[in-house]
């Protein structure tokens, strides 16, 4: 039971404590300390990506197990995945590896590695295509669910068409000093109501903080005993 | 009109295209293309650990430079590969609670001074038209968000006013994400005009 | 309790160890030159002990002309290091990287309007720069940190004692009831989406708090109630909340289970089955709580082309301002963890919640009191010494 | 009332049809209006020209993946240009596994194409310009950089150790880093601003997706950042700055594209005051 969960809400009070301690101590000790503290953050999270390597993993291979319908789709996934990382970790991330220049000689070290070309001529393509799909949607959405339904939202409206027309070069041709005004709009209004969120949301994630460090917040931990 | 030749454009074009056909209508080409990307960016970002992360944290410092002090922090690291064994599951929540309770406590007093930053920016040396705007907006806008009391005779006055300033800066927001995503498609549309087909220069 | 104490002792301890920085040892000016007054080095405090202040403070500006030049020797070896030609307007200079070990002396020379040295020098004593224990520039931050941590320890205890505190009811909590209400009077079912993020995000549990009550709602008088789910986890929190809800509106036997389902983890595959949802089992209400990205767009638009009432409610600022045009109520931002305070009364969020508004206030009041000030001192010319002390003691509060 | 019938029936394949006929027409026929720059945009722009010293370090935060590249790649080739125009040397740097590749391939256009058009004073990969290896740990990086940049991490992306690569010559923490510009459209710009610029006072611009860019704004302001580009328009904006220098012939991706950009927005207008006409003429009628 101690290990499991009383142990780890030690370690995470224990550094947590220590590292705000360390912010107000300029004693070079307390620097080495700070200094050691990093590098055991940066190799143990070398090891978190395994985390998210390993759910997804298991999300498709229990989706492939009980033949839930589109299981297809999952082996393409660790399909895909399994010849990636195999052409990453042996062609070399960024420069072909020694490895393949020994066994391709067409490689030279200033060619781009195989890992680059599923990167640039697959990955980007489709991740990019994704996103613009968003363009699509907005126009439709432009059209049929962006309505004046209340003061609030005619407001937000009005902003809006200012700010898409004066941030245009053809806004500049419309009228002479648009961007000004926009420009303005950013400055003043916009910018003091950002900042009046963006102080809710800081002492929001200060407040989950403090809750992780002493101990109240567990839900980090994952769920389970 | 010069079509490109190149294998690999045509490739991430048709990979473009496939994933275009979702507009029309989800089908399997889309299906293909999205899980094709989901399997490439995780296996790239193994790879990418492999050679910039594991190589040059662990193997290197360990093998060749003998600074054993490593040793340490690998371990705890290494416990993360206890989440493959249901029942040593648990023992993967040490590294997390260490990667979590350090990385707080470096963001605390951080994070203080951000805030404080952001609150002195609100008192201006001297008083214009703008410095009103920003101190009245700030405040108005706080008080919207401020759960402690009714919304009702003068506070609810001073929040109406929070809630304009904060409709005024989704306005902003919402322009400036319209000509984002638009940023997106013409992108994607110079590639396929440019690239693929060389319609245009 | 027992870390609050802690907390409050340990940095009692090292304010009193010690208070305004280190003493400097200040070291006596030899002086030859008769305009400058006085010319001391001294350890610059709050530093890890690399860094020495020097100071000079001139009789009167106008007799110097051109530049003066500042020299540094180390104990160990006598070679003097010139450091830098300084013009008149500075009178200090801070060196740093310095070595603990060593103990350095400064020396300064005026230059003629050609830039050759004049005869005469001053130097100080050797001082050796000293690494100290504490901050001191940095008290108030401490104090804050402390004031929060203890504000939020003490609201979550007295909430957990049974105390109630008050938080305002959030309106679009009401128009969450009407909607409800609508859909059951039509017979139509309910759409309940909780968010496309896992159980770590905060907006997906205030999401979970808030089904609750709804369910529970939706289960007296008999109204189907739909939860298509992106995360697996999500899905059996979702699940267990229904249920408990159901069985605590008397009615355990109407809880469907394949009416909270998972749906499918792709972002876009999940806004547009959500789609083919409103669109074939036509609800009358569409609830969209929690965390959304960039696919809120497609499910906000599908679900206004059926004519549904539907209400919103996320943090990401990004997303809110598509809600607030698509949907006929938005609960924006923070207001979502306000609401799931108010329903759940769950100690954990209401503390917080509560310490959260409190120093909330108390920015509000510092930046009231701020404005009043300065706008006394403008009507009154802006140069009144009294009204500028207390704009700086305002502004020296939150000084980082 | 047939036309507002026949609006509402239209299905929405139409209006993406719509969309993607406005946005390639201008590529094909283009216009070209004027541009007036911004004031976030023209204060990097005067940082980098005036206060860089000659061999001094840019370094650039590649923070960023493929679904927000189209804005903000344009804006780090400029940058990177700009810096090889001024002998500025460049360091990439990236919080994310994505973010290498588009380092990466940020350096080979800029290197391939500079060395073209002016083989007189050509750039070298690990002399003027590198990719610094990804190295998780995210916050805890940004603050060991602020301690020692070589230990933080040991090799740039392509396994030659930092020790002997003569552009790393003098860089121990940030002060040796004269200016630093964040690309990222998530909320990375808070971390870097938070400990980089917060605990170590580097020198900060950001770069940002016309998204968060609104968001941004009171970073200027509280004098944390001291400029700011928003979206392909600032792209535009500092591609426009550089060319009126120097004959910047690369091909300029932001300006090229700024004409549909205007058609777009134009549509988008419309399409929300027609959809509005509709709505309130329904409204008018069920009032009735």
């Amino acid at each position: 039971m101690f290990i499991r969960r009383t142990l780890p809400l030690l370690i995470a009070g224990f550094f947590g404590i220590a590292m705000i301690i360390q912010f107000f101590i300029p004693h070079p000790a307390s620097r080495t300390f700070y200094n050691m503290v990093l590098d055991w953050i940066i190799i143990v999270s070398a090891f978190t990506y395994l985390m998210a390597v390993q759910s997804t993993v298991e999300l498709h291979t229990t989706k492939i197990k009980r033949r839930v319908d589109g299981w297809q789709y999952s082996l393409i996934v660790l399909i895909s995945l399994g010849i990636t990382a195999f052409i990453g970790i042996l062609g070399g991330a960024f420069t072909p590896s020694t490895f393949l220049m020994k066994l391709i000689p067409a490689f030279k070290p200033s060619s781009t590695s195989p890992l680059m070309y599923t990167y640039l001529y697959m990955q980007v393509p489709m991740q990019s295509t994704i996103f613009s799909l968003l363009a699509f949607y907005m126009a439709s959405a432009a059209f049929r669910s962006f309505k004046a339904r209340s003061f609030d939202a005619t407001m937000l409206l009005l902003t809006a068409a200012i700010v898409t027309i004066g941030r245009v070069p053809l806004g500049e041709f419309i009228y002479k000093d648009f961007p000004e005004i926009v420009e303005w709009i950013l400055k003043y209004p916009n910018m003091a109501a950002q900042r009046g969120i963006l102080i809710g949301v800081e002492l929001g994630i200060i407040a989950t903080s403090l809750k992780i460090i002493l101990g109240i917040e567990r839900k980090y931990l994952g769920g389970g005993k | 009109m010069a079509i490109s030749t190149n294998i690999w454009i045509w490739i991430a074009a048709l990979l473009t295209l496939a994933i275009y056909s979702f507009l029309y209508k989800d089908n399997p080409f889309y299906k293909f293309a999205e899980y094709l990307l989901v399997g490439i960016s995780i296996g790239y970002g193994v790879s990418i650990y492999w050679h910039n992360t594991i190589i040059t944290k662990v193997y290197n410092p360990l093998v060749h430079e003998k600074d054993f002090l490593v040793i340490i922090p690998l371990i705890l690291g290494l416990l993360m590969f206890s989440r493959f064994f249901k029942s040593y599951s648990h023992l993967s929540r040490m590294p997390i609670a260490f990667i979590v309770g350090a990385g707080t406590g470096l963001s605390i007093p951080s994070s203080f001074e951000f805030l404080f930053k952001q609150v002195q920016g609100t008192m201006p040396a001297s008083l214009d038209v703008g410095n009103l705007i920003i101190i009245v907006g700030v405040i108005t806008t706080l008080v919207y968000f401020f759960f402690s009391m009714e919304h009702k005779g003068f506070v609810g006055k001073v929040s109406r006013i929070g809630i304009t300033f904060i409709m005024i800066a989704f306005g902003a927001a919402f322009g400036y994400t319209i000509m984002a995503r638009i940023s997106l498609l013409i992108g994607r549309i110079q590639f396929l005009l440019s690239d693929w087909l060389g319609i245009i220069k | 309790m027992k870390i609050t104490f802690f907390l409050i002792f340990m940095s009692v301890f090292l304010f009193a160890q010690d208070n305004q920085g280190s003493v400097p040892t200040d070291s006596t000016v030899i002086s030859e030159l008769s305009f400058i007054e006085s010319f001391i080095v001294s350890d610059m405090g709050s530093d890890d002990g690399t860094a020495l202040r020097v100071k000079w403070i001139f009789a009167d500006h106008t007799k110097i002309k051109n530049h003066i030049r500042l020299y540094r020797e180390i104990e160990s070896d006598t070679a003097r290091e010139l450091l830098c030609d300084i013009t008149t307007s500075t009178n200090e200079y801070i060196d740093k990287n310095l070595c603990r070990e060593e103990s350095y002396r400064y020396s300064l020379v005026t230059l003629d309007s050609v830039g050759a040295e004049m005869p005469g020098i001053i130097s100080t004593d050797y001082i050796k720069p000293k690494a100290n224990y504490f901050k001191t520039n940095k008290i108030i931050l401490l104090l804050m940190i402390l004031i929060y941590t203890s504000v939020i320890v003490i609201l979550v205890e007295t909430v957990k004692k049974g105390k109630v505190l008050f938080v305002r009811k959030i309106s679009g909590l009401d128009t969450l009831d009407e909607a409800v209400g609508r859909a059951t009077e039509m017979g139509r079912p309910v759409l309940y989406v909780p968010g496309s993020s896992t159980m770590s995000d905060i907006a997906t549990i205030a999401s979970l708090n808030i089904l609750g009550p709804v369910a529970k709602k939706i289960a007296e008088y008999d109204t189907r109630l739909i939860v298509p789910n992106r995360d697996p986890i999500v899905m059996t929190v979702a699940k267990e909340v229904v249920k408990e809800s159901y069985s605590e509106a008397g009615r355990p036997d109407a809880y469907t289970d394949n009416d909270v389902f998972f749906l499918t983890d792709s972002q876009f595959g999940y806004a547009a089955a959500i789609s083919g949802i409103m669109t074939r089992e036509k609800p009358a209400t569409n609830l969209l709580l929690g965390m959304f990205w960039a696919e809120s767009l497609i499910i906000a638009e599908a679900g206004n082309t059926t004519g549904a009432i539907q209400i919103a409610g996320t943090d990401a600022v990004t997303q809110l301002p598509f809600f607030i045009t698509s949907c006929d109520y938005t609960i924006i931002g923070e207001e979502l963890y306000a609401a799931s305070a108010y329903l759940s009364r769950e100690p954990l969020l209401m503390g917080t919640l509560k310490a959260q508004d409190y120093f909330k206030g108390m920015i509000i009041f510092f930046i009231c009191i701020y404005l009043i000030f300065l706008i006394i001192s403008t009507i009154f010319g802006g140069d009144v010494s009294f009204l500028n002390k207390i704009l700086e003691i305002i502004k020296f509060i939150f000084k980082s | 009332m047939k036309f507002v019938n026949f609006i509402n029936k239209l299905d929405k394949r139409w209006i993406y049809l719509l969309i993607a006929l406005v946005v390639i027409i201008p590529f094909v026929f283009p216009v070209g209006c004027p541009m007036k720059i911004t004031p976030p945009v023209q204060s990097i722009y005067n940082y980098i020209e005036d206060s860089i010293p000659e061999n001094g370090v840019l370094l650039l935060g590649v923070d960023y993946d493929p679904s927000t590249m189209a804005e903000l790649h344009p804006m780090a080739k400029a940058l990177t240009y700009h810096a090889f125009y001024n002998n500025v040397r460049v360091l990439f740097v990236t919080m994310f596994p994505q973010g290498s590749g588009m380092g990466q391939d940020i350096i080979n256009r800029t290197l391939e194409h500079w060395n073209s058009i002016n083989p007189d004073m050509p750039k070298e990969l690990g002399k003027d310009i590198t990719l610094l290896a990804y190295v998780p740990g995210f916050s805890a990086v940004i603050l060991k950089m602020g301690e020692n940049i070589p230990a933080t991490f040991n090799e740039d992306a392509y396994g030659n150790k930092l020790d002997n690569l003569s552009v790393m010559e003098g860089i121990k923490t940030y002060d040796d880093i004269d200016y630093m510009v964040e690309f990222s459209g998530s909320s990375v710009v808070l971390s870097w601003l938070i400990y980089a610029n917060g605990r170590y006072n580097l020198k900060m611009g950001i770069g940002t997706t016309a998204v968060s860019a609104a968001e941004y704004y009171n970073y200027l302001q509280s004098g944390q950042a001291n400029g700011l580009l928003g979206g392909l328009k600032g792209a535009a904006e500092y591609e426009k700055l550089l060319t009126d220098k120097h004959d910047f012939s690369g091909r300029n991706d932001a300006s090229v594209g700024m004409d549909a950009q205007s058609a777009a927005h134009i549509l988008f207008i419309l399409l929300i005051i027609l959809g509005n006409i509709t709505f309130f003429i329904k409204k008018h009628q069920e009032g009735k």
